[in-house]
């Protein structure tokens, strides 16, 4: 792998593992009753 | 050439040391306290302890310097040298530090203190969250006679609050030395202009010991101001604290800024 | 050998004798009236026995029993699941290692049984009314408890005793069904005596003046009883961890040939291991403990976690550095016992520099302890940049961030013998890189933003989708590492027994600092009863009612801890000893 | 050897520096000994007096301060002036107070009767208060403290005053007085016996045994009835009968009577005709 496609595929994986984690922190806080990641 | 590891370390020890110092100190003008600095360079002797010696080699190359010195009858004056002044080092930290001084002992503060909502002042009960300055209209209705008011207030100031505030409002009046915590500088951006007019008319009137119980132990010497000065006087020096330092007291009705107290 | 076995079965029957007559008695003749209030009591009401301080004596003695209880109950945990590896391995070195451990093992319950009736005794003698109140309520438990005790040692000796003997197919399944039935018993102990600890703390089953309903299940399942099950469970097998490693380390230390050396080696990594496993989840149980006392009573939790306790713990963010940066320590040491260990070297700093800051930040006192110039430079009490490192959010970023660290030296150390053979290893390391990325940046995230930008309610939640990020950090990436390395090759065969020495001081601090940190918290376990006995409903009205400062507590759980090491090291001996033979000549007719 | 004491001398020193950082390290707070109760007199005090009382027990006894401050765990007080009448208008409102004293009273015996939105135990949907009640517990205010710190908050929310400075120290304190706290005597149920207990004839004549520092109640009966004999002697200064003293009865016979004793001491009384 070129060095360009490898930054591209780590970054790529970085947002799918951030993306999941915001999930995560969604879910969690919703459990707890309160609706959002961002407070309104 | 790479530097002799026992060099290494010792310069990453004096790096942060220093570090912490210019960064607290003087970048962001936020003395570090001297308790937590020693723990703080105990712990990063050890984090540094760990990581020049979690094998064998390194610790052979940290420790080869010391070795030689203790070891070599080349360095017989350097082993001497430092045989002598570590010892002496040592006696005068201790002696410095056992030696009698007139300081106060260190005192816990907990919470900087938030206003009550009402306080008793003059005998009444006044809501700190509405109360307003009963002068300040005049600042657009009728400029002269504000301008009489704050000139009114400035006397009231020179008489009473420079001894320690300041002839110049900057909180170094030629009292100011003595007291612990220092007066307020009314200059600086971080006090009054983050305040509401109310929020002074209630420190000057109850002063020191007006203050809420959260704060305690507070051994702020302002004077109980309600006990010397009229309400009116009180109302007029804060004109005048607004006037001479051009800032505007904060009021409700705008937006609260960010960077709030 | 023999002595401490009858040692045993003489320290469990006189804990059973005096559990039936001042336990049972009066209960049975509370059964007969109903149950009154709890007793009001006058400092007469406390006696004096030879002019000796008995809350000292029974805060020694308790911390004492609880110390090698912990130790013997944790023991059996892991000797049961080394056993079992050993089972399914066919490895001989793990069932060797099983039995080393129950032999060190086997003294400390004897010791734990005989400060058991020691607490007890001292307990009748000094607080005769609580004890009374207290066994009028779990009368039946602390029957069974007794009775259990019996079982429990039957269940030991057959298990230490029967090892060599049961071995083999069906024999061998016998004594791991033994070694369950041991857990079993001693876990049930523990949940007993759990009870009547959190009952003191939430009361239940009793009205305001402290009349037992009859319902002795309610009393046991109060409301902070299964936190501090949970809580204790883990912390007694990162514990007997930590007791069995200082074993090791210092067989190490003493070992004669290369062989005993790989052997301790061996031994000393494997009881490091398991005191870490367990450690990585501790904090989060104690949240959970704290978090339950908060709703429990916020008044109680607010004595927590404010105050005078507050201080506290800073002394236990120390202890916990402490733990945490031994632990890395060794695992970074014992990197050197592979050939391929270098190829991970240059992460090391970057590791400890994670470490120590995230450690720094743990560190740092909510109220700073000021002199009088720097007061005066500050302004005021408040320091800017400090400040907001004292708050909870910015502490449960940092231990979470230590967390993570920690594992991530586990991951180096696990992969520095080994070579990656299937073909997108690199993907696979970029992919864990990024989870790792990803879970830190998370967890950065949730602190600062919530931590200072949103209201307290926010605050406190956020702490728990950081908590699940470390642990899916930590479990995806040993899938994705298991994956990594199916059918890895090794690099060279590991070199046991080279380390350095010094890692075997990194063994002793773990021990000490959890021995200590123990007897801290435990203290503020107890302390934050205050002047209560049972908590709103006895009062504790001794002339030691009071709450000691910190530096006092401090130099209690100094000495229990020196008494506690002392007895340790003679446990230490004694199995030792039990394996010398010396033929001394010309003493016995030939 | 020198393994083995080289292993104990660094353990010490571990415990050793643990210990010496716990000392040195950190300040050192002498707890709060552990509360007592008030000493109070309320005979001597004004409403000053009383209004610092309730300040003390506020701040200190009651701990009510740790849960009302600044830091949101519980509702401000010093904003009750405004915010009492509004919580008694409320909708939610479901207790039985019917004036801001008697909402003020109730949130402190029993804090779930209303509790501010958003300050609910979690999961009640502020049905039930985190707040533990203060008449009981580990807080157990008497009657005359609740009643100052009632005045407190008063005056302290900006509000009249209106709770009054209590005259006794409520039943337990008198209780506390007997001899045997906890131990309620068992209630005498004969004349002569109450009469021997509270030593009536050493001051009134009752048929043979004779007192003249009181009025001969040989045949109260025939000239007063029940009504007027009860109100003597719950409160004997109400009026006094024609050449005796004012004061000279003790008035506290109504807090040291068990009903039934008083319900008996007025039938034999006003039978003697």
């Amino acid at each position: 792998m070129g060095f360009a496609r490898k930054t591209l595929f780590f970054a790529a994986a970085v947002a799918a593992c951030g993306a999941g984690f915001l999930v995560l922190d969604v879910v969690m806080m919703n459990m707890q009753g309160l609706d959002l990641i961002f407070e309104k | 050439m790479r530097l002799p590891r026992l060099l290494q370390a010792a310069l990453v020890l004096v790096g942060v040391y220093l570090g912490f110092i210019v960064v607290f100190d003087y970048m962001l003008e936020a003395v570090i306290p001297g308790s937590l600095l020693t723990m703080y360079m105990f712990f990063v002797t050890v984090g540094v302890f760990m990581v020049f010696t979690y094998d064998e080699e390194r610790t052979r190359e940290l420790v080869a310097p010391i070795k030689a010195m203790v070891e070599n009858p080349i360095y017989r004056g350097a082993r001497n040298t430092v045989f002598i002044v570590i010892p002496l080092l040592v006696g005068y930290g201790v002696y410095s530090r056992t030696l009698p001084s007139f300081e106060a002992p260190v005192e816990l503060r907990t919470i900087h203190p938030a206003p009550p909502s009402t306080a008793k002042i003059y005998g009444e009960r006044v809501n700190l969250l509405t109360l307003e300055n009963p002068f300040r209209h005049y600042q657009t209705d009728d400029p002269e006679i504000f301008a009489e008011y704050v000139q009114e207030g400035a006397a009231v100031y020179i008489e009473n609050c420079q001894y320690c505030h300041g002839d110049k409002l900057d909180g170094k009046g030629p009292y100011a030395e003595g007291l612990n915590p220092t007066p307020l500088n009314f200059q600086d951006i971080g006090t009054i202009a983050q305040l509401q007019e109310s929020y002074l008319y209630w420190r000057i009137a109850t002063g020191g010991p007006g203050l809420p119980k959260e704060a305690a132990p507070w051994i702020s010497s302002m004077p109980v101001w309600q006990e010397f000065l009229t309400e009116e006087e009180i109302w007029k020096v804060i004109l005048f604290l607004y006037d001479y330092t051009g800032h505007a007291p904060r009021s409700w009705g705008e937006a609260h800024d960010a960077g709030g107290h | 050998m023999r002595k401490t076995l009858s040692f045993g079965f003489l320290a469990s029957l006189v804990a059973l004798v005096v559990c039936v007559l001042a336990g049972t008695g009066p209960a049975l003749a509370q059964e007969a009236a109903g149950f009154g209030p709890a007793p009001v009591l006058t400092a007469a009401d406390y006696p004096t026995v030879a002019g000796v301080n008995g809350r000292l004596v029974i805060w020694i003695v308790a911390q004492l029993h609880l110390w090698f209880a912990a130790f013997v109950l944790a023991v059996p945990i892991f000797v049961f699941i080394i056993e079992a590896i050993g089972m399914r391995t066919r490895d001989k070195r793990y069932d060797d290692m099983a039995y080393e451990f129950i032999k060190v093992s086997i003294t400390a319950y004897s010791i734990t049984a005989i400060l058991g009736g020691l607490l007890l005794f001292s307990l009748i003698l000094f607080y005769p009314h609580l004890f009374g109140y207290l066994s009028t309520i779990f009368s039946k438990s602390m029957f069974y408890y007794a009775l259990l005790f019996f079982g429990e040692s039957a269940v030991l000796y057959l298990y230490y005793y029967g090892w060599h003997w049961l071995q083999g197919d069906l024999r061998k399944w016998i004594h791991l069904s033994l070694g369950l039935l041991l857990n079993a018993i001693g876990t049930t102990l523990m949940l007993l005596a759990n009870a009547w600890l959190t009952f003191m703390m939430s009361p239940a089953g009793v009205d305001p003046a402290g009349v037992f309903n009859g319902n002795e299940w309610e009393a046991i399942h109060n409301f902070l009883w299964n936190p501090i099950n949970i809580h204790r469970f883990v912390a007694n097998i990162a514990y007997g961890g930590s007791i069995v490693g200082a074993y090791a380390a210092f067989k190490f230390l003493t070992a004669r040939t290369s062989q005993e050396k790989a052997h301790y080696d061996w031994m000393g990594y494997n009881a490091n291991f398991i005191a870490i496993c367990a450690l990585l989840p501790l904090p989060f149980a104690g949240y959970y403990l704290a978090a339950e006392i908060y709703a429990y009573s916020q008044q109680m939790g607010i004595t927590l976690m404010g105050g005078i306790f507050a201080w506290l713990f800073i002394i236990q963010a120390v202890l916990i550095g402490a733990l945490f940066l031994s632990a890395n320590y060794y695992l970074w040491c014992g990197m050197g016992r592979s050939d391929g260990a270098r190829r991970y070297y240059w992460a090391i700093k970057y590791i400890a520099i994670v470490l120590i800051g995230a450690f720094l930040v743990w560190f740092t006192p909510h109220t700073l302890v000021l002199t009088n110039s720097e007061l005066k430079s500050l302004g005021g009490p408040h320091h800017s940049i400090l400040g907001p490192l004292g708050i909870m959010p910015a502490k449960n970023t940092a231990v979470n961030l230590m967390i993570i660290f920690t594992f991530l030296s586990f991951l180096i150390y696990r992969r520095s013998n080994k070579v990656a053979t299937v073909s997108w290893e690199g993907m696979g390391n970029t992919l864990q890189v990024a989870l790792f990325t990803a879970g830190i940046l998370n967890i950065l995230f949730l602190g600062i933003y919530h931590g200072y930008f949103t209201n307290t309610v926010y605050k406190v939640a956020a702490s728990i989708p950081q908590v699940l990020t470390t642990f899916v950090v930590i479990v995806v990436s040993l899938v994705l590492d298991s994956f990594i390395y199916r059918g890895a090759r090794d690099v060279g065969p590991l070199h046991w027994g080279r380390i350095p020495d010094r890692a075997q001081y990194a063994l002793f601090l773990l021990a000490v600092a959890f021995t200590w940190l123990m007897g801290l918290m435990g203290y503020i376990r107890s302390g934050i009863r205050q002047h209560w006995h049972v908590v709103d409903i006895m009062r504790d009205n001794s002339p030691n009612a009071f709450t000691p400062t910190l530096g006092y507590a401090a130099n209690v759980v100094s000495v229990a801890a020196v008494i506690f090491l002392t007895l340790v090291i003679f446990v230490f001996w004694i199995a030792k000893v039990s394996s010398v033979k010396t033929l001394p000549a010309g003493y016995w007719k030939e | 050897m020198r393994q083995f004491l080289s292993v104990i001398a660094f353990m010490l020193i571990v415990i050793g520096s643990f210990s010496a950082y716990s000392n040195l390290g950190i300040p050192q707070i002498e707890p709060a000994p552990p509360p007592t109760e008030e000493v109070i007199d309320l005979g001597s005090m004004d409403m000053g007096q009383f209004l610092a009382l309730g300040d003390r027990i506020f701040n200190g006894k009651g701990t009510c301060t740790l849960c009302h401050n600044s830091l949101g765990r519980a509702p401000m007080l010093d904003q009750i002036g405004s915010n009492a009448q509004a919580r008694l208008d409320d909708a939610r409102y479901a207790g039985s107070a019917t004036d801001i004293e008697g909402y003020l009273r109730e949130s402190l015996t029993d804090p779930s009767a209303y509790v501010v939105a958003g300050f609910g135990k979690a999961g009640t949907n502020d049905t039930e208060s985190p707040m533990p009640g203060t008449e009981s517990g580990s807080i157990a205010l008497s009657g005359p403290e609740l009643a100052a710190v009632l005045a407190f908050l008063q005056d302290n929310g900006g509000l009249e005053v209106t709770v009054e400075i209590p005259t006794d120290m409520g039943d337990e304190a008198t209780d506390e007085n007997a001899a045997e706290p906890g131990e309620p005597r068992a209630p005498f149920t004969s004349f002569q016996d109450l009469s021997d207990e509270f030593a009536c004839e050493a001051c009134h004549t009752i048929g043979e045994e004779a007192g003249d520092l009181g009025p001969n109640l040989s045949a109260i009966g025939a000239t007063r009835d029940r009504d007027y004999i009860r109100r003597a002697l719950l409160d004997p200064n109400a009026e006094i009968a024609e050449g005796f003293e004012e004061g000279m009865m003790p008035d506290d016979l109504g807090t040291q009577l068990y009903a039934t004793e008083l319900e008996l001491l007025i039938d034999h009384l006003s039978q003697l005709k």
